[in-house]
């Protein structure tokens, strides 16, 4: 059911990556021989315990952090080994946890910064993209406003707009909706949603909500706590665009089980082993 | 998570309930008026769980801050049992939003400070600290500052604080607004734990609604904008409570039911020009293609 | 050896060089004469010029007046500072009637005290202690006021609601609440009353650090002037660590594990 | 019940029309009596070491006669060209401390390496008082003109550098991970994250900056120089013009109150982000 992005890029592969973190000899193991893939036009969903190292996996995607050991490909290339790290690009574009919209930018200041330094578009091209995305997303009144006079849902859905002006193949999103009510929440599905069936990326999404996890994914990868592995990997099945009247389906509800499960598992172990470290 | 022995010494049992009547809120900002709260009644019932719930800036917290005695309503009562309420006190205890850990104490002093200022017996200010802290799975963590915690262990830190005292009615502000999902979801379920075995009166507010539903015995459901109550839904889970409800048909009605609620008004808003409308342009969009499937 | 690896790391080395630079451009400077820093003395002759000064007892014996003169004015600034702060802080109309004066006098900078300061006062001592009064001073009103009012109501709150009375939520809420700022003040405090300090000396002192800064430029010593600005230099950088250290000590809460 | 309380209802039940508003009332009253002290201790009650004081009239007096006996009051050119003086001098140190300092400021932030060469030199420089300088500067530089100014330049430069590094190093990490997601090159980091990133903290340290501008400055002037409020104040006492002394003092509190004032100014105009956040 995955579909394709543009021609068919932005497949991830993970093979065997191991990430140790020894800052003044402490030798933190954040993940473990952790290998999963993720097609082309894939809406990945990942989810695990805090602290477990999805974020550390992010970054190695990014270019933001080397790996201890294992490789990423991109599309065949390899990105990210221990010898090797291709520097961030506008090919992975990343929405960060607690928002990174250029509080000294304007909304439109921030949404065209990406094509004009990368020297790709005019000014006024890019203003004329931007302004088109705003409105097909209902948000053209905001166009001359600084980021933190909007409500932080404005502000998120403002943010993937700057990373989809880019065209990337990899949309890495870490836990974009976090601190979000259930209405704003539901917004920003339908936003995303919205967003992946006209221009198909890659997706990488990590959250914590299980809900959202399932609703919005192809397939949820279920990661175990510290030293990070795959625990599981539940494939959603359900066609897209998806509404919210199947999160009382049957389907959805036996998904929600499994994944239930398996989860707070991992988030029990997770707990117990936290508490022990602070003792 | 924690030790289980000694639960009844933890409460003389001694509870209470909540009446608000007709309680509207007004502050006056520079020739401005904003109505908060408009015409608020409600009942907490004696024993139960009751979780409010309503969009952030509703004004939960501050009919929380009316209940607990801090503000004044403008118009309208609020009776503890039959006692009118004229200022903070000890039967009803308030644990914030984030948290109001004395960051200058340790753990043991924060959970002993309201014995100590009420001068409570050194020897019996000891014996039902160590009940409490080790009940909520704090006592190895006594001397530690409340920044040296976990966020999880603050929050307990802060319901021992609570739960020392005995109030009649415990009043949570969003404890767990700020922990990450998974440390909630124990959060909750430590917390749900606690609840049922001593069955004190409490009133719990919380803008998720996957977290109201899984506490509550009744939900109260709030407007926004002022201020209103919307609903009351029964919730007829039973106890107790563990985290696979949450996949449960009836879990998943009742949160149904209530987003249903929570959409209406939403729509409501956006109509009225709220400020914060943009968030809600999606969410009327969103409903009407699920009124339609429905039909 | 990986300890060592550790504590003489990139950072460290490139430290060291920085350092070494800094020496080896002043020696050039001088050497090669640029205009005006020709005028400079050789680094050498400072440091050996500070020997000998260390040997002396007089030496010594200025580094104790200006000593003796920070901390009484200093902490007489706190005495009289701390307890207005908070009570602006704690007491709405008590700030309403006092801040408008306190800020009429604030912008004046505390140097310009200086002539009032000699006149009104019968000894110099006294008149060099009330000019580092003023500069501690309204340093730690403000900043004491500032904690007061950034302590969180719903602390506050969360004591009264325990059965806390006014006087408990004062000694245990406002006093620890406000402690940080409090340290901040006296941090900053602590700079600038070097700094008058080391002017009052100048222009009214007989003895002092400052005083022997002065002497040296009298007597175009300009070895002697390099020393007195060192000295004056790591006293106030002593003076800062020491209230760094008690701050750390009076606040345990804020170090983490 | 506890003061909390009280005053939240203080602020309810307020009277909606007033002729003058409590705060500025009390105020008034605050500065009235500070005034009426001054003039009791010193004019009526005559205290010892008191009365050696000038009392606020005889301030107010000589500040605003035709005929000073000091020959400096708001009527005469005297006055004018001494503030001309001290201004100048303070704006063309602060200027400077502005421009090398938020240049070396931004750049070791920016650049660990150049970081990592220059923070030793400054934190070996900083402790020194800047008033410590005075001495040197005199000697080494030709004419007392540039000692004065360099004087007020260090007061003020390390100031500003310390802020602006500290405004450097508060700005989230993220924003330096977004700007490369998207693209940028160092030089477009610099300019678009650096420095609005640390604007906020630069114009903290520039506030400070003026402040102990103004302090060196006087310092200087009373010490080395010709001409100037400082100068001005120390011939004063040294004539017994205690009212002119007095009367200065408050000239240059207001000029420092000023100068404060047009520096928030600038900044809330280059930071339109933070006054719109503030609701302005």
């Amino acid at each position: 059911m995955a579909r394709n992005g543009q021609n068919g890029q932005g497949a991830i592969s993970i093979r065997n990556v191991t990430k140790i973190y020894d800052p003044e000899g402490v030798h933190v193991v954040a993940m473990q021989d952790c290998s999963f893939e993720i097609a082309a036009g894939e809406f990945a969903v990942i989810v695990g315990p805090s602290g477990c190292g999805k974020t550390t996996l992010l970054n190695a995607i990014a270019g933001f952090d080397n790996i201890t050991a294992g490789e990423i490909y991109l599309d065949g290339e390899l990105i990210s080994s221990p010898q090797k790290q291709i520097k961030p690009n506008v090919d992975r574009m990343v929405v960060f946890q607690n928002g990174a919209l250029f509080p000294w930018k304007t909304v439109m200041e921030n949404i065209i910064y990406g094509p004009i330094v990368q020297g790709r578009m005019k000014k006024s091209e890019a203003i004329q993209i931007a302004r088109e995305m705003l409105n097909q997303v209902g948000l053209n009144e905001i166009e001359s406003k600084y980021p933190e006079e909007l409500s932080s849902g404005v502000q998120r859905r403002v943010e993937i707009l700057r990373a989809m002006i880019n065209e990337p193949r990899v949309v890495m999103l870490d836990e974009p909706f976090r601190g979000l009510d259930a209405v704003a929440k539901t917004v920003m599905h339908e936003f995303l949603m919205n967003i992946y069936c006209t221009r198909p990326r890659t997706m990488f999404f990590i959250t914590h909500d299980l809900d959202e996890a399932i609703f919005l994914g192809n397939k949820v990868v279920i990661m175990t706590t510290r030293p990070a592995q795959v625990k599981k990997i539940v494939c959603v099945n359900m066609p897209w665009p998806r509404e919210h009247h199947i999160l009382g389906s049957e389907t959805y509800l036996g998904l929600k089980k499994e994944v239930l499960e398996a989860v707070h598992e991992e988030a029990k172990k997770a707990f117990e082993a936290g508490e022990r470290e602070m003792a | 998570m924690a030790g289980n022995n000694g639960s009844g010494a933890l409460s003389s049992g001694n509870f209470g309930e909540v009446y608000v009547e007709g309680v509207t809120k007004i502050y006056e900002k520079e020739d401005e008026c904003q109505t908060v709260l408009q015409d608020c009644t409600f009942h907490v019932q004696r024993g139960k769980l009751t979780v409010l719930m309503g969009p952030s800036g509703c004004g939960k917290t501050v009919l929380i801050n009316l209940i607990a005695g801090y503000e004044k309503p403008t118009s309208g009562h609020i009776y503890i049992d039959d006692i009118s309420v004229v200022g903070p006190g000890r039967d009803r205890l308030v644990v914030f939003q984030e948290t109001a850990l004395f960051p200058w104490m340790t753990a043991y002093c924060n959970v002993v400070f309201g014995c100590q200022v009420r001068k409570v017996t050194k020897c019996e200010i000891k014996e039902r600290a160590e009940l409490v802290l080790k009940k909520v799975g704090l006592y190895e963590f006594r001397d530690k500052y409340p920044s040296q915690l976990s966020g999880g262990m603050q929050r307990r830190a802060e319901l021992a604080r609570a739960i020392i005292n005995d109030p009649k009615i415990l009043i949570l502000d969003e404890p767990f607004r700020g922990l990450d999902a998974m440390t909630r979801q124990l959060m909750q379920e430590f917390y749900v734990g606690l609840f049922e075995e001593v069955g004190r009166t409490n009133l719990f507010v919380t803008h998720e609604i996957d977290e109201a539903i899984f506490l509550a015995d009744r939900l109260i459901i709030m407007t926004f904008q002022p201020g209103r109550i919307k609903a009351e839904i029964e919730v007829d889970l039973p106890r107790p409570r563990e985290f696979r409800m949450l996949a449960s048909p009836r879990f998943m009605e009742i949160r149904e039911q209530a987003i249903e609620l929570l959409y209406e008004e939403a729509a409501k808003a956006f109509a009225a020009g709220n400020k914060t409308a943009y968030d809600l342009v999606g969410a009327v969009v969103a409903r009407k293609g699920i009124c339609k499937k429905q039909a | 050896m990986k300890k060592l690896k550790k504590v003489f790391n990139i950072r460290v080395l490139r430290g060291i060089i920085s350092i070494v630079i800094f020496v080896g451009l002043w020696q050039l400077v001088v050497f090669v004469k640029v205009p005006y820093l020709k005028n400079l003395p050789y680094p050498k002759e400072v440091a050996l010029d500070g020997i000998s000064a260390a040997g002396t007892k007089i030496y010594w014996l200025n580094w104790e007046i200006s000593l003796i003169r920070i901390f009484i004015g200093f902490i007489a600034a706190q005495l009289i500072g701390i307890p207005l702060g908070l009570a602006m802080g704690v007491s709405r109309k008590f700030k309403d009637f006092t801040f408008p004066v306190f800020e009429i006098l604030r912008p004046i900078p505390p140097i310009a005290w200086i002539p009032i300061a000699i006149l009104f006062w019968p000894t110099r001592e006294l008149s060099i202690y009330f000019l580092v009064f003023i500069g501690a001073f309204s340093i730690i009103v403000i900043n004491v006021l500032q904690g007061v009012s950034n302590i969180s109501v719903s602390l506050k709150w969360a004591a009264s609601s325990l059965g806390a009375r006014p006087k408990d939520i004062f000694w245990r809420i406002m006093i620890p609440g406000s402690l940080p700022s409090i340290v901040t003040g006296m941090t900053v405090g602590m700079g600038v009353t070097w700094n008058v300090l080391i002017a009052a000396e100048m222009i009214a002192g007989q003895n002092g650090l400052g005083r022997m800064t002065w002497e040296a430029y009298t007597n175009y010593n300009i070895p002697l002037i390099v020393v007195g600005m060192v000295s004056i230099g790591v006293a106030g950088y002593l003076c800062s660590s020491l209230i760094r250290w008690l701050g750390e000590r009076a606040m345990p809460w804020k170090k983490r594990f | 019940m506890n003061y909390t309380v009280k005053e939240e209802r203080v602020a309810l039940n307020r009277p909606k029309l007033r002729i003058i508003d409590p705060p500025v009332f009390r105020a008034i009253i605050g500065i009235l009596v500070f005034l009426g002290l001054w003039y009791l201790l010193t004019a009526v009650l005559k205290l010892p070491r008191f009365k050696l004081l000038p009392d606020p009239i005889a301030v107010i007096k000589e500040w605003v006669s035709f005929k000073p006996l000091s020959g400096r009051s708001l009527f005469t050119k005297e006055y004018y060209l001494d503030i001309e003086y001290s201004v100048a001098r303070t704006l063309i140190a602060f200027l400077l401390a502005t421009i090398f300092g938020v240049l070396l400021g931004l750049f070791m932030g920016w650049n660990r390496i150049f970081y990592d060469f220059t923070f030793p030199m400054v934190e070996i420089l900083r402790p020194m008082p800047p008033l410590s300088w005075i001495p040197l500067a005199v000697l080494i530089f030709p004419g007392v003109e540039i000692a004065v100014v360099y004087v007020t330049f260090i007061a003020a430069f390390f100031a500003t550098v310390m802020n602006t590094l500290l405004g450097v190093f508060s700005i989230d990490r993220n924003y330096f991970l977004a700007a490369k997601c998207l693209g940028s090159r160092p030089r477009d980091i610099f300019f678009n994250v650096i420095v609005p990133g640390s604007l906020p903290f630069i114009f903290t340290g520039l506030q400070i900056a003026m402040g102990l501008s103004w302090m060196s400055l006087v310092a200087g002037e009373i010490i080395a120089g010709q001409r100037g409020l400082g100068y001005a104040i120390y011939e004063g006492s040294s004539l017994y013009q205690y009212e002119q002394v007095i009367s200065y003092m408050f000239t240059l509190g207001i000029l420092g109150y000023i100068s404060s004032a047009g520096i928030r100014a600038v900044g809330r105009r280059l930071m339109a982000w933070e006054a719109r956040r503030r609701g302005v």
